[in-house]
């Protein structure tokens, strides 16, 4: 695995290989959170893409500069309005609890109507006057200015919010039943982020999200003789030298918080804790009749491996250093960090971090190996439209390749390359 | 006070439309359904299925239509279909003969399947596109319209237009012609009856002599068969591309799992419940409304379009929440 | 000396159709200087394409930066959306300190947005088409309009500024509704903005995406009869799908006449390809303007030469055209001022793009018909 | 030659053998009993002969013909029918369907072989309209073996038949069984309920880890001390 | 110990318990037979709370336990086996015995991070008290085998260790004997005898071997279509014409057949 970067760097320069590297650690972490729904507790989550996004907005409420006047121009109604949304499900609920028969549907069903109309009614203006301030580079709530930091346990802890919604309704789903809600549930929040401007500009995309505290921007080194001088002695360009250095902070920066998570998930899987969830795994029913509360601590590893993945999409737009809801496809989002926890061995951590680097690597790569494949397929061909039209069609070797990845190794290695045990 | 009008406005912007998305949604839920029944697994590359059985029917009929061959005012797509039926068929079989037999052999579990099935998706996502490309097709030709909104106008002098595609007509009258040859052929021959018994009890299919193999093979080519024209039609009412497909597959499935998994009774009326509520919760019954005495300023809207496909979820929820099993009470197992 | 110069446009995603004339405009003028070998004692350009796919901010980053760190050009003719190009500007360039021109790029945000001095662009910005937007449309004497956009900043913030240019002139909006680019369907779309209603609809799209859709969506029901047409919209598109379908209708687009454009063309007809095309001339200035900064800081580190290019475009001096750049080239040698006037007569306001004319059009017979410039 | 004859019957699921040069006899129109310890390889066994597990060494002929390499839908076709132990009915079909299915392979008519079967067992012309799935233990084993009946089989094997049966459906399928046998069909039946078993059986086996331990009358290994202790539990 | 109240399970129309009162005395060996169908297995699912009753109630030592989560009624110290065994195919038998004890502070995840010290004591003692009970089943040699791979009746004495795993009040055995080999049956019997003499569980066996059931339990309970029909010692169970007709029949007709 090291060994492959080594090789990229050697290959194809240092800059692209930590570029490589780096994301490769956020989608590790990423499947790790994966890893702990399906691999410990057999839960399908096809949701990841919007885990990962309510993950991304972290960075914006955090560290972006709240927007003068935004609150008192609609903040409040906004929040009022939200409230108002969330008393009235409670509400429903409370209902659904207590109440039986004919009453029970009719309540209900009148509470949410109403609830609606009070929200939209709070809601719509405030929205509207917030998205008044100055909508070509603003239009939207702004952040609290403080150090982006902050928001990878906020964008955690989002995810874990959210998780907690998903769960309470759809855990109690089969496994494939699941699979769909969360399927859905991900668009929804994708959608969400997409269309509320007033939260983080939507598709106008909320750019020059500060960077974290070590790592400087490459300008201001370039700026800076002391810098300049070290790098020349060195015999590096400036502008070389500071992009890497920008990117092997962010590595280590990832690297320690990999570590750390490595390390939670290795003592709760080698311990009781990860018996009882294998056990679950195998045998619900029985589990329960053992005393062991499924719900609960299907529950429990959902919320964690959501913020997990929260996190992890924290981490990624603090790295891009822009939020941009357009970009989030559950192709990408969704099923290549599955393919990660797949091919790596589900139910092994260290699989996950493997999965996780590898196929990122080999999802970057086959944009460069796409073209070269088809060129040695199409070589015998004459040269024609149908030549030309696979040559164009090249980038979309890209997924073949990861179905035939997933395919073969679900098929001769069922249990990953890093198998459980 | 203007009911005419506003019932006008109705057909043109609900009913007609939702009716034939709803035909759409219905037989891409009926192929989800009879896997799901037979093969016990939920087909994540269903929408992918229907995308590939769609470019190969667009290809073909290209060549039609460079050989001038027609159907009048049908359009060519439809003569083209029963090849694009055959290839899909062909791919599915293929598909099942290298990947998924592996699995029932060893009796994987059904979420394992729904992953595998997920690395299929992948190859025809990536197939499709190599086919055909990414961009927007449209392939319907003939006669548009059977009624066009300016005849509407002349004969009938509503204010309210009305118009009515071929394609929307086609659509409903395909679907129901598909869905009754299902029926006959599951309730009546012994093949379907056959293909009940192995959705049933796999082992003992196989002591009764029932050939597995013929089974799940005529189940694949069934499959193909709704995909293919699901996604034919779908295309020929709106257009084709590739990636809408994939898209697709919530409707298709929130359809299948609404109305009972594994149930096609459940799968059809699935299908209308999720297209008339994600076209009505939609529409902006201002006009409506208008005509019928009441001047809003708003829009009159539930949900703005942007959540449009949130609309399927969530009564998927609803319902499972309330009936675990979907509407009508399908395999729990 | 051969120094690299980055070109970023969509030439994959819902504007393919249109980048190819632009990238080959921006050569035309890096081919133009090389071989006058006049730059900086002889400087060569090679241009280097990158594919900014106008609608994924993240792909556009990525591509910028293969084109600065490893490609290290000194100069970047894009991005072409402007979402895309925001984002590939702030994350990118600014931090790497090198210019920007975006031949196309024209929401109003870059218009205020900080960008050390890096950003320029020779197209206007929307706020500007909003205004003749709705003089074309009250001229029409139409009153009440529904507007739909293809919902990126470029369409919100197109049919924001329009929204309230048309009020502010006493027109009323019955709707403003936003659609997503490649759905396959659009009907309920159509059926919210038939159901606000109004004289004609402004759609604010892409005339390869979701903008056909909705167009065809609205014709098939019967929802509205005029339509009118941004730049987004106007392209052999439209002439071939819709044609006659849509006589009557009616737009405009950033774009200019005069000696300067018909220069341009007759040189485009040359190198072989259609200068009358959207944006093209605009890239055209774009590449140029960056060269003639060069010569006049007597330096290609984009952190020097930023500082000329307004003085280069805003005169005062001699008026260059396209095809004059080798004259430029030496009387800047010389000392002396000169004003780049390009293919779209470049004028640049508050600091950075183009005051900019714009083409008023109407559909007779199914063809695009100019109407006058503005 | 015996009607059914598997000899040497040696092989498993995986890597490791569960059969060790087993074999198994039934003459015509008679009973033969498989008793042993769990994990004996009883079903395994059954299997075999069956054709649902690849044999490595043994061959298994019916009335006189080599069938070793047959699938198990030829063999069916052949005349063997087969009740498993465990999910042996068709849960959301209703009992005249399972029985149809029984009779999936026959082309001929085959209405007078379901009236047989309902004299068999009269309970299930009652049910003969309610889903198999919702009846209880026992009536399914009635179920189960009428499904097997319907293909006209000579030779019927069956694993268990009355596990969890009460004591009353026992004797009734016992009795069921001696007149199935004495219609001319050759029966294979492995049991725990040793005892009832071996009483009404011809031949009995026992199995002990995949090979054969005793081989005689069932009455011979009742009598048997050191059989009754260590399998028939005292 | 258990008190069952006139006791309604319906699935849909069809009722499967239909009125039921039954009483299951403290330290007893309570069998419960009758014939399939009767609503034995539903009784138990009920009372185990895997269905929840249509109506009537459930009393553990005069408590209404009606309802109740199956985990929640594992806290109680009632347990139960099922009718097929559910045994976790993918844990090693030993931990298909560790798992079982409640509260093992190493399933709190906090713990696992910053208590291992205190887990490590646990586990030993778990080990410890999990070879005992293999031992007393006479399968020690299983040990680290994967459970999955037992057959059937070795299953059935796995389900058997883990109530002994912890100290259980009653225990609900849902046929044991299905299928299990006569002599590897005694052996269960006599586990269960023993541990209702050393250890004080009360048991509830359902089971169809009249032998089984004769040599355990005091008394018997027969259940017929959803009611109790009986109750009573075996011996005087055995002579009830009600329970002949209706379960216990009366033994081969053609004994030696022809
Ligand atoms: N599908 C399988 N895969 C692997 N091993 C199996 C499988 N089925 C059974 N076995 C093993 O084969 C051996 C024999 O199993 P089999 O079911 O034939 O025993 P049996 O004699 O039928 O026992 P019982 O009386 O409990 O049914 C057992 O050790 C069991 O663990
Ligand atoms: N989930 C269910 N849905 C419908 N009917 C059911 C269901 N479960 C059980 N039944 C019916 O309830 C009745 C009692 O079933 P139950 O399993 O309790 O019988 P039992 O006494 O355990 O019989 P056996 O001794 O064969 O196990 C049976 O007729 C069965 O068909
Ligand atoms: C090519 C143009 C349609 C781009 C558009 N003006 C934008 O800023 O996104
Ligand atoms: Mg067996
Ligand atoms: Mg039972």
């Amino acid at each position: 695995m090291a060994a492959l970067i080594v090789a990229e760097g050697m290959t194809s320069g240092w800059n692209g290989a930590l570029v490589i590297l780096n994301m490769g650690l956020i989608s590790a972490i990423m499947a790790l959170g994966l890893n702990m729904q399906w691999g410990y507790a057999g839960l399908f989550n096809s949701g990841v893409v919007g885990f990962t996004a309510i993950g991304g907005l972290a960075p914006v409420l955090i560290s972006m500069q709240p927007t003068p006047g935004a609150f008192s121009a609609g903040g409040w109604g906004v929040l009022l309005a939200l409230v108002v949304a969330a008393l009235a499900i409670a509400a429903a609920v409370w209902l659904n609890r207590h109440l039986t028969g004919k009453a029970k549907g009719l309540s209900i069903v009148a509470v949410l109507v109403v609830g609606f109309f009070v929200y939209r009614w709070i809601f719509d203006p405030a929205v509207a006057a917030i998205q008044a301030i100055n909508p070509a580079s603003q239009g939207y709530l702004g952040g609290l200015g403080l150090p982006v930091m902050l928001s990878w346990p906020v964008g955690a802890l989002l995810a874990a919010l959210a998780a907690w919604g998903v769960a309470k309704t759809a855990l109690g789903l089969r496994s494939d039943y699941l699979a769909i809600a969360t399927l859905g549930i991900g668009e929804i929040i994708v959608a969400v982020l997409k269309n509320e401007e007033w939260l983080d500009r939507g598709v106008l995309n909320v750019t020059g999200i500060p960077r974290p505290w070590p790592v400087p921007y490459e300008v201001d080194l370039q700026a800076n003789p002391a810098f300049v001088q070290w790098m020349t002695d060195w015999g590096i360009s400036p502008v070389t030298g500071s992009t890497v250095l920008v990117k092997l902070l962010y590595t280590g920066i990832f690297g320690v918080v990999l570590a750390v998570l490595i390390l939670g998930a290795q003592l709760a899987l080698k311990s009781p804790w990860g018996r009882m969830m294998r056990a679950i795994r195998d045998n619900e029913v029985s589990a329960a009749a053992m005393g062991k509360d499924v719900t609960g601590r299907h529950l429990q590893i959902f919320i964690l491996g959501a913020a997990v993945i929260g996190l992890g999409g924290a981490m990624m737009i603090t790295l891009d250093g822009q939020m941009t809801p357009a970009s989030y496809n559950p192709l990408r989002y969704t099923f290549l960090i599955l393919v990660m926890v797949v091919v790596g061995g589900s139910g092994n951590n260290w699989g996950s971090v493997l999965g996780g680097v590898l196929i990122w690597y080999v999802w970057i790569k086959a944009e460069v190996w796409g073209p070269k494949i088809m060129h040695t397929i199409t070589m015998s061909m004459a040269d024609g439209p149908l030549r030309q039209h696979l040559y164009d069609s090249a980038p979309h070797m890209r997924v073949i390749i990861m179905g035939l990845i997933l395919l073969i190794v679900l098929r001769f290695a069922p249990r990953g390359l890093l198998p459980e045990k | 006070m203007d009911l005419l009008n506003a019932l006008v406005a109705i057909l043109n912007y609900v009913v007609i439309p939702a009716t034939a998305y709803g035909a759409q949604l219905a037989l891409g839920a009926l192929g989800v359904t009879l896997i799901y029944g037979i093969l016990r697994f939920s087909n994540f590359a269903h929408g992918d299925t229907m995308a590939f059985g769609t470019a190969v029917t667009i290809i073909v009929t290209w060549g039609l239509q460079a050989a001038g061959v027609s159907l009048g005012p049908l359009p060519t797509a439809l003569l083209a279909l029963p090849f694009g039926i055959a290839i899909t068929a062909a791919l599915m079989l293929a598909t099942d003969r290298v990947i998924y037999r592996y699995y029932r052999k060893v009796h994987a579990a059904p979420v394992i399947l729904v992953m595998v099935s997920v690395g299929v998706m992948f190859l025809m996502n990536g197939i499709t596109r190599l086919l055909i490309g990414v961009d927007e097709i449209r392939f319907d030709d003939g006669a548009r319209f059977l009624i066009t909104a300016r005849e509407w106008r002349d004969w009938t002098g509503l204010a309210e237009p009305l118009t009515l595609r071929s394609t929307q007509a086609i659509t409903v009258v395909v679907a129901a012609a598909v869905v009754w040859a299902l029926f006959w052929f599951l309730a009546k021959t012994r093949t379907g009856k056959s293909m009940r018994a192995f959705s049933d009890n796999e082992d003992l299919a196989l002591l009764s002599g029932i050939n597995p193999n013929r089974v799940v093979a005529v189940t694949w080519i069934i499959a193909a068969a709704l995909a293919t024209t699901a996604g034919v039609l779908y295309g020929l009412d709106k257009s084709f591309k590739a990636f809408n497909y994939f898209q697709l597959l919530l409707p298709v499935f929130a359809a299948a799992i609404v109305g009972g998994l594994g149930n096609p009774l459940g799968a059809i009326a699935g299908g209308f419940i999720i297209a008339f509520s994600e076209v009505g919760v939609t529409y902006a019954w201002k006009k409506v409304a208008g005509y019928l005495g009441y001047n809003a300023d708003g829009l009159l809207q539930l949900l703005s379009t942007e959540y449009k496909f949130a609309v399927s979820f969530v009564i998927l929820i609803i319902v499972l929440l309330f009936k675990p099993t979907g509407l009508f009470r399908g395999k729990s197992f | 000396e051969d120094i690299k110069m980055g070109i970023s446009l969509g030439f994959t995603g819902p504007l393919e159709s249109m980048s190819p004339m632009m990238a080959q405009g921006a050569e035309l003028a890096f081919k133009e200087v090389s071989d006058s070998g006049k730059l900086l004692d002889g400087t060569t350009i090679t241009p280097v394409r990158g594919d900014s796919t106008c609608v994924d901010a993240a792909a556009a980053t990525a591509t910028v930066e293969r084109l600065i760190t490893s490609e290290g050009v000194k100069g970047i003719v894009g991005g072409m959306c402007s979402g895309e190009a925001i984002a590939s500007l702030t994350n990118v360039a600014i931090p790497n300190g090198v210019v920007m021109i975006s031949p196309s790029a024209t929401s109003p945000a870059l218009s205020t947005l900080d960008t050390k001095g890096l950003f320029f662009r020779t197209a206007p910005s929307d706020a500007r088409q909003g205004e003749v937007m709705t003089d074309i449309i009250l001229e029409h004497g139409l009153k009440s309009v529904a507007v739909t956009y293809t919902n990126n900043d470029y369409g919100k913030g197109l049919a924001d500024s329009f929204a309230e240019a048309f009020k502010a002139k006493g027109g009323t909006v019955t709707v403003v509704a936003a659609h997503e680019d490649g759905k396959a369907d659009y009907s309920a779309e159509v059926g919210a903005l038939a159901a606000a209603g109004g004289d004609a609809l402004v759609i604010a799209g892409y005339i390869d995406q979701g903008g056909s859709g909705i167009l065809r969506g609205a014709l098939d029901s019967g929802a509205f009869e005029t339509f009118v047409f941004p730049d987004g919209m106007i392209g052999d598109t439209l002439e071939k799908n819709f044609g006659p379908e849509v006589n009557g209708s009616f737009g405009q687009m950033p774009s200019s006449e005069g000696e300067g454009k018909d220069k341009f063309v007759a040189m485009a007809k040359e190198a072989g390809f259609d200068g009358t095309a959207v944006y093209s001339g605009e890239a055209y200035d774009a590449a140029a303007l960056m060269l003639l900064a060069m010569q006049a800081a007597g330096s290609t580190d984009p952190q020097v030469y930023k500082d000329k290019v307004l003085e280069i475009a805003n005169g005062p001096g001699e008026k260059i055209l396209p095809g004059e750049l080798a004259k430029g080239l030496d009387l800047l040698k010389a000392g002396t001022a000169i004003d780049y006037d390009g293919a779209t007569s470049v004028n640049f306001v508050n600091g950075r793009e183009n005051a900019g004319t714009f083409r008023e059009i109407e559909i007779t017979d199914g063809k695009i018909e100019t109407v006058k410039y503005r | 030659m015996s009607f059914l004859d598997a000899s040497g019957m040696t092989g498993g699921y995986g890597a490791t053998d569960i059969l060790h040069d087993c074999t198994l006899r039934v003459e015509k129109g008679q009973i033969a009993v498989i008793v042993g310890p769990n994990g004996a390889g009883k079903s395994t066994a059954m299997k075999a002969v069956f054709g649902m597990l690849r044999l490595r060494a043994g061959k298994v002929t019916l009335d006189g013909e080599d069938i070793t390499a047959l699938s198990p839908q030829e063999r069916v076709r052949k005349g063997m029918g087969f009740v498993p132990q465990v999910n042996n009915v068709f849960p959301t079909m209703t009992v005249e369907e399972n029985l149809e299915m029984g009779a999936f392979i026959r082309e001929d008519d085959f209405t007078g072989t379901m009236e047989q079967v309902f004299e068999l067992f009269p309970i299930l012309r009652d049910k003969r309209r309610q889903n198999a799935g919702e009846l209880s233990g026992g009536q399914r084993q009635q179920v189960a073996v009428g499904r097997a009946l319907m293909t006209k089989p000579k030779l019927l094997m069956l694993d268990e038949p009355t596990a969890g049966v009460s004591p009353i459906v026992m004797d009734e399928l016992f009795d069921r069984i001696i007149e199935i046998a004495r219609t001319g069909i050759s029966i294979l039946m492995v049991e725990q309920n040793a005892r009832q078993a071996l009483e009404i059986a011809d031949t009995g086996y026992v199995l002990v880890q995949g090979a054969n331990r005793y081989t005689d009358t069932g009455a011979a290994l009742m009598a048997d001390p050191e059989v009754r202790r260590t399998f028939l539990g005292g | 110990m258990i008190q069952v109240e006139n006791l309604h399970k319906h699935f849909g129309g069809f009722h499967a318990v239909d009125g039921a009162s039954l009483t299951i005395a403290t330290g007893s060996i309570t069998g419960l037979i009758g014939p399939n169908g009767a609503g034995k297995s539903t009784l138990f699912n009920v009372i185990a709370g895997i269905y929840k009753p249509t109506s009537g109630r459930v009393l553990m030592d005069g408590e209404d336990i009606s309802g109740l989560a199956p985990h929640e009624l594992f806290h109680k110290g009632l347990l139960r086996t099922f009718q097929i065994a559910h045994e976790f195919p993918t844990l090693t038998v030993r931990e298909n015995l560790m798992m079982v004890p409640a509260g093992q502070s190493g399933e709190t995840l906090w713990n696992t991070w910053f208590h291992r010290g205190r887990i490590a004591q646990e586990e030993a003692a778990l080990l410890k008290k999990a070879d005992e009970v293999l031992d007393f089943l006479t399968i020690s040699h299983l040990k680290d085998e994967r459970a999955g791979n037992l057959s059937g009746g070795q299953k059935k004495l796995l389900e058997l260790g883990r109530t002994m795993m912890v100290d259980a009040k009653i225990v609900f055995l849902d046929e044991v004997g299905a299928g299990v080999n006569r002599t590897l049956l005694n052996t269960i019997g006599d586990a269960i005898i023993r541990l209702n003499r050393e250890r004080g569980y009360t048991f509830c066996v359902i089971e169809h071997d009249m032998d089984f059931i004769g040599r355990l339990c005091d008394p018997v309970i027969v259940m017929a279509e959803g009611k109790v029909l009986a109750e009573g010692s075996p011996a005087t169970i055995m002579q009830n014409e009600a329970v002949i007709e209706a379960y216990l029949g009366r033994g081969l007709k053609n004994k030696v057949k022809a």
